[in-house]
């Protein structure tokens, strides 16, 4: 194996297995011990977090047998998605390494828009939503040329819109008090009720391993063609069935109560969306490298106030949508939404998740997963009867023992010298 | 009597933290009533620490833990609507507490009035202006703090001092929404109105025991001796205290313990599948209303020690003993 | 000191005229009155002191900086490079001395940054291939092209950054001292590279304090020293003369080290008959 | 001036002038000039906070002119000291580029708890104060465990931290709610009425400008004696003078009313102390090589891992002697201390004077001039007859126009080149 | 190929002794079987290609990273350096090739980084002034040392690195590729005090890519390839030689590069009588 890199040598090995210092790993054994090797260098990406999930769900459990029935899971979907999309907001503007304090704010401020257009003015349910899009979107486009034209620290901007925002929705509901969304209206209904027939659910739950299954093969194909190395096939089948049978034992069984929620499936699909644009366009390439190393990323070309300004406005138009999405839930526009630990909820659960604070390292799987953790949290200790102050200390240590594990995993990334 | 029923689940929902009577009060007067009523039945207790989801989630997880009643005083009056459809559209009762759901009809209503609470202290401090001869001279007034802008509640107590005031003939100088209830929020408005009106302040409204002492804490950081008549509301041993002690004018006391008695009555009653009887009607609902107390220092032996509210011991310590025994305490 | 200016100018078109550049980091003058020019199919190596300024010059045409005053004409225009993107768009690549690479991102990503195939589905596969290409081109040795730069050694990052530059189609490239961390084998590849970039009609300007690479492959040999220009010389100059133009003083460090070798090796080596090579 | 650098040149220049690129100031008229420079080139310090300041001051002297009035600038000095206090805390833990979200829990813990210990349970004032100040020091140990042991992000840690401590607060404070504290004893005296007498006052406002002739005098003195360059003599008294003048001046307005707080004088001479901390002892300067880049910290020796620890616990520290002065200042250990934006307000202030949140850049001073720029918008507003919602908008607004000016200077310091 | 650690050794202390030391990163094996020895008053060259694994062993002694496996001897006692501090203590000094400074710290601060003078009341003079000596020893033109070092120069930089590392009372000084963004007088001046430390009595490893400084000051060069010893040299081996043992073929581009050259320049200056050097 001490082949030189000439052109001619007989057997070329494949362009990118060339270096013999790399173990590479062969056929369904070597893919075991590959993994079992970065369990043990800590290179798991988000299964620690997954670990801790189950520990928490297993103690919950095991306090409260309703906690794991159908039915609070199916509630706990719904919870998840409002939050869940203002963090994936956040996932965005954390990458590029700024930060949003004002999503709960917008989020408050576009229920209550939407409340006011809709129900107060009479306004077409769909044109008060794309107002409310629309008014979280300039919003963002504000931080933005505060930013990139002033260069005000995002954490100032975004406070002083934390605070006036706030004041614009305690005028918008200041004649009115709250106002009630119509209980039988579409949105409300998506909010509270929807949920898919149980057949689309097992379609939709198939989809992900098929898709996965099928752009494998055909990138393993072209690797094979243009001599790159390619993952082993029956890998990737294994892992696609795995991810099928899961997910299709989920939809089973939550299909035993009310089945997925339809604004559950909104989310997930904003986030798989937001996936692929991160991970598989030039625009969320520009994203990462921004946030990793701004002067870099100017010096090869990207266009840097264009990429903070998507970021500033995807983030500030998504937390409209959540803000949408909670008064769905509601079934109500009322001057609290938005307020009290919206904000740090929504940023905790992209950190949790394992979206850094400091910019170039994140993942839209992160608002998904985290947001998962924290309303797992409260909604276990909702099924206690503790007392606020139990709650508060509980909470606080769950979401500790939560995270440790991920913390230990990155931490023995690093001991072994990858960062 | 009750031998019919048992082993039913009941939720008792609160709304937040900003006193300490759910906790202290409300919550173990419900439990203290069911445990009488029916042994055997599960209470759920949950505080939504002033928050509109986490309410809506601690109710859809008391329905998923078989809830039959709900005892709900909602974070959002106008919120709180969906919650009842969609547990009556469950078959569960609900029972408002403490705040009413204007927009749905609620099984029942228990409460005082948080209005009624809000006039009842302005009234309170107006006659005793009147009484002690302070007359409303040009530029003199009262001042008004209000709870957090985003708190329902406050917002009903502020419509109820509004209504007490603006017929009085003291005007209202300046008024305030206290973040967040914050009492050093209210300290540091309280401050910046004695710069500008310094004497002609002649009283404040506040709309909680928490913010009065704020307010309190700025005329005597200010040096202004002897503090004007402040009012409160809730009856926390420190405003009580502060009555004792002259700083604090008055205070509202919630007979908590005998409203969530009544809850508890309520529920047993839907439990059994009888109706309530309904003493009045509100919002369209059948209701209960008890009458707060306006404690002041002339009442408070009689309110508050006499009804076994709380105990000398709990309010006389140290300091405060010799403003007891003013007051007729030992 | 011989201005081969004129000489060389002959017959070729200028790619790229700098006159009077000044840049003024607070109450530091970097650069003072800079006159330079490039012509296509010339490598013009840019030499001097550690903090003469030639990163500073290469910034500035690299549209990082903006000069404080001077003017630039590139292929017969004047223009302002007042962003790096602009620099780009003009067909002037570089490569940095501080490599601006993101660490975060790994090979290919880092390679391909800002020039990405196909943008709304990034076609991974042919940027590895081509990634590959061109590392193997410059006889790099990178375990994975799919590990974070931030995993490399400091010759691998730079052979990334060198590769980089050479995705685009250029009219001028800037390499500031591209050879610094890389291995004898990987710099025998950049100077072949450098010539046949030349031999493709290109302007290069190489910055290197290694005066035998410099004299390999440049044409032209510019001297910065404190900020000013100090002259313009043939690669045929002698050592001695470049280093006296760089430092500023014909009896500098160089010499006296060179001097003192000298001395030590007759005394040592005499005896063995072998002649003392003067060096300075 | 084309010397070179040989020992034996006959006139050597100083030491530090042998750059001959590098332009100094010569006298009265060069400082002036390189004064002239400086803002041209954006390198001003807090300057351009100062000037935000100045804008703010006259906007609301001249919305009402009580603004000004030596009573309400006296309120404004207590007001500050409280989260000042929190603030400088959160300077230290900024710093070194982490987070404390908790600065507001542990602030209304221990003011609960000396209210508890001292009131309740009759301990002496100092033990329970002391106490207090242990509780936050532990806290801040077990942040730096979590972080220095598992590599936890502080974020997390600390949110879960602010539940935690949030729930012991509750819990303590649960059966009583709200404790008052004695009027008459010296701790409420000092955080309400305790000022300096007049001549004190004087007296310390004189002495910044002493002390900072006679050392910078001396220091002069050495530099030139070790061959280095020393500023102009006339100009460093021109400084002392002017600052001298302009805190007299301060005094003297003030003493118009009741004069300086001592608990004011408290927060400053916290400030003072942290300042020389942080740039004169081997300490700080290990914190901001932490902060600026770990791994070359670690590199060079220093024990990073004592760093953090004393990073965070000081700042726990101090966020529990903050609490323990606004319960001072209120009279009263409430269940609502420490909740609402007392967080959000810390971190703001430390950002707002001019510390990153990403580390490595910022000074104790900071903390004095973001808080004295929150607390002058809080009472600016508070004098105008405003609803709710107004001040809310307003408030955002103003602070945005605060920080527009140093933005605006940060930004032309970037665009010459200088970071 | 002779091996010169026999001969060496005679009558000299051993400062440092390495036996089978490896270090894996994740799925690269980075360094395998490493063998060292280093001597008082000895200077050890490490070379090799680039990502050969220089720094890593670089690192490993520095207390950077933990090997995965073997020994270390340090002035005859096994020692297990945990941490860069350990190494510090036990006078181990070292420039990095990343420098490892911290940019938002000016020049003093960082050279004294972690040795302050008088911790409680940092003496800036007298640091000020021991920095500015340090400096023109190394001939640095710095403009100001109280500006952050991210204003400063590739070079001016490196010279602050190596400034860092002559303030202690250091037993062994490693140094990874000191000279890479150094000028030609600050090389030299750099090449003299290796010189003046091996005097001294200090063991010295220096990591270079430039044969001829490692030739002038090394007594013995060392081989890394793939991350394992491939041999040791006298620095009187041939260039060829050396190269060979880099890259791991006679044939490679260093020589064909040097081939080529030689062709031409046997076609071109024929007429002009010069006879063309053989440089492989
Ligand atoms: N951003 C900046 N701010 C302040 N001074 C700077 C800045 N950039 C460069 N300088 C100064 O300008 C001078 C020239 O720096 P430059 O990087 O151009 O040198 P160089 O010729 O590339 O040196 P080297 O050979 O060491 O790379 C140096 O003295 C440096 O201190
Ligand atoms: N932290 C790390 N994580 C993963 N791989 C690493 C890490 N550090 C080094 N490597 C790998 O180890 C190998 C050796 O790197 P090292 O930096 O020691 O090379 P080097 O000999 O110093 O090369 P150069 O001459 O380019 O500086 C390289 O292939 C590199 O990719
Ligand atoms: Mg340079
Ligand atoms: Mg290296």
């Amino acid at each position: 194996m001490t082949k030189s890199v000439d052109q001619n040598s007989p057997v070329a090995p494949m362009l990118d297995r060339r270096d013999e210092r790399v173990k590479h790993a062969q056929g369904i054994g070597g893919a075991v011990s590959a993994f079992l090797d970065r369990i043990r260098s800590g290179d798991l990406g988000s299964l620690p977090v997954v670990v801790g999930l189950v520990i928490i769900w297993t103690v919950f459990q095991s306090l409260n047998p309703v906690f794991l029935a159908p039915n609070n899971l199916v509630n706990l979907l719904f919870d998840c998605s409002t939050v869940g999309v203002i963090a994936l907001g956040v996932v965005c503007i954390l990458i590029v390494g700024e930060i949003d304090l004002s999503v709960g704010s917008v989020s408050g401020f576009a229920s209550a828009l939407v409340g006011v257009l809709w129900v107060n003015q009479g306004w077409p349910v769909a044109v008060a939503i794309i107002a409310a899009l629309a008014f979280g979107a300039l919003i963002g486009a504000i931080y933005a040329f505060l930013f990139n034209r002033f260069g005000m620290p995002s954490f100032v901007s975004t406070l002083a819109g934390l605070l006036s925002i706030l004041g614009l929705q305690l005028y918008l509901l200041g004649s009115t008090g709250s106002i009630n969304l119509p209980y039988d209206s579409p949105l409300v209904n998506f909010g509270q009720m929807l949920v898919m027939p149980d057949v689309v659910a097992y379609v939709l739950a198939a989809l992900p391993g098929i898709v996965f299954f099928v752009l494998e093969f055909r990138t393993a194909a072209r690797r094979r063609q243009a001599g790159l190395s390619s993952p082993f096939l029956g890998s990737l089948l294994l892992r696609a069935v795995f991810v099928t049978v899961v997910l299709e034992f989920i939809v089973y069984y939550l299909n035993l109560d009310r089945g997925i929620p339809w604004m559950f499936g909104l989310f997930v699909g904003l986030v798989v969306a937001m996936n692929y644009a991160l991970t598989r366009t030039k625009w969320g390439r520009s994203m990462i490298a921004v946030g990793g190393n701004r002067e870099a990323a100017r010096r090869a070309g990207i266009n840097v106030r264009y990429i903070y300004t998507t970021a500033f406005m995807l983030c500030s138009a998504l937390a409209a949508t959540g803000g949408i999405l909670s008064a769905a839930r509601l079934a109500s526009a009322s001057q609290q939404a938005g307020t009290g630990d919206v904000n740090l909820n929504a940023i905790a659960a992209a950190v949790i998740g394992g979206t850094s604070l400091f910019g170039g390292r994140g993942s839209a799987y992160s608002a998904l997963l985290g947001i998962i953790v924290i309303q797992s949290i409260a909604s276990g200790l909702t099924l206690l009867d503790l007392s606020s102050s139990l709650r508060y200390m509980i909470t606080g240590a769950v979401l500790a023992i939560a995270v440790i594990v991920d913390s230990l995993a990155r931490r023995s990334r690093v001991s072994h010298g990858r960062a | 009597q009750n031998a019919k029923v048992s082993n039913a689940t009941v939720a008792f929902l609160m709304p937040d933290q900003a006193s300490t009577r759910y906790e202290e009060h409300d919550y173990p007067g419900f439990k203290a009533e069911m445990e009488k009523l029916c042994p055997t039945c599960k209470v759920l207790y949950q505080n939504a620490d002033a928050n509109v989801s986490r309410q809506q989630q601690q109710f859809n997880s008391a329905i998923s833990q078989g809830a039959k009643v709900i005892v709900i005083d909602p974070v959002d009056s106008a919120a709180a609507a969906s919650l009842v459809k969609q547990a009556q559209s469950q078959g569960i009762k609900v029972i408002a507490y403490d705040r009413p759901v204007p927009d749905a009809k609620a099984d029942f209503y228990v409460s005082f009035d948080n209005e009624a609470i809000g006039k009842a202290i302005a009234d309170s401090l107006v006659q005793h202006l009147k009484a002690s001869n302070v007359t409303a001279a040009s530029g003199t007034g009262v001042l008004q703090i209000n709870g957090s802008p985003t708190d329902a509640a406050a917002g009903l107590i502020k419509k109820g001092i509004h209504a007490g005031l603006d017929s009085s003939g003291y005007p209202i100088l300046a008024e305030f929404d206290t973040p967040e209830w914050a009492p050093p929020k209210a300290q540091q408005w309280a401050s910046g109105q004695i710069t500008r009106f310094g004497k002609n302040i002649l009283g404040v409204v506040a709309a909680n025991d928490g913010t009065a002492g704020g307010a309190i804490a700025a005329f005597k950081a200010a040096g202004v001796n002897p503090v004007p008549t402040v009012t409160g509301n809730d009856a926390t041993i420190a405003a009580l205290q502060l009555i004792i002690a002259g700083d604090q004018y008055n205070t509202i006391s919630k007979p908590s313990e005998i409203v969530a008695a009544a809850a508890a009555n309520v529920a047993i009653q839907f439990l059994m599948g009888e109706t309530p009887k309904a003493e009045t009607t509100l919002f369209n609902t059948s209701s209960r209303l008890f009458v707060p107390a306006v404690i002041t220092a002339q009442n408070l032996k009689a309110e508050i020690i006499d009804k076994k509210i709380n105990t000398a011991e709990q309010l006389c310590g140290g300091r405060y003993a010799e403003g007891c025994k003013k007051l007729g305490i030992n | 000191m011989t201005n081969t200016n004129q000489q060389q100018s002959d017959g070729r078109e200028r790619v790229l005229s700098l006159r009077g550049i000044s840049k003024n980091f607070g109450a530091v003058s970097a650069l003072t009155d800079i006159d330079l020019d490039v012509h296509t199919g010339e490598v013009v190596a840019l030499v001097g002191d550690n903090g003469a300024g030639k990163s500073t010059l290469v910034k500035i045409l690299a549209g990082v900086h903006q000069p404080s005053s001077g003017s630039i004409t590139f292929r017969g225009n004047p223009v302002t490079l007042d962003d790096p993107s602009a620099a780009l768009r003009l067909g002037i690549a570089t490569v940095f001395q501080d490599l601006a690479l993101c660490e975060n991102l790994d090979v290919v990503a880092n390679i391909f940054l800002g020039k990405e195939l196909s943008p709304f589905r990034l076609d991974e596969v042919s940027m590895e291939v081509k990634a590959w290409t061109l590392l193997n081109e410059l006889s790099a040795r990178i375990p994975s092209v799919r590990e974070p730069v931030a995993s490399l050694s400091g010759g691998q990052r730079q052979t990334v950054a060198i590769a980089r530059s050479l995705l685009l189609e250029p009219k001028l490239i800037l390499l500031d001292e591209p050879t610094a961390a890389l291995g004898v084998a990987q710099t025998a590849e950049v100077l072949d590279l450098i010539e046949r970039v030349r031999d493709r009609g290109l302007g290069v300007i190489m910055i290197s304090h290694n005066m035998e690479d410099v004299r390999a492959v440049a044409d032209r040999i510019v001297v910065l020293r404190l900020g000013r220009n100090n002259g313009v010389f043939d690669p045929d100059a002698s050592n001695q003369e470049l280093v006296s133009a760089i430092t500023g003083a014909s009896n500098n460090s160089v010499s006296r080290r060179a001097s003192r070798r000298q001395a030590q090796n007759v005394q040592a080596q005499a005896p063995q008959g072998q002649a003392p090579e003067a060096r300075r």
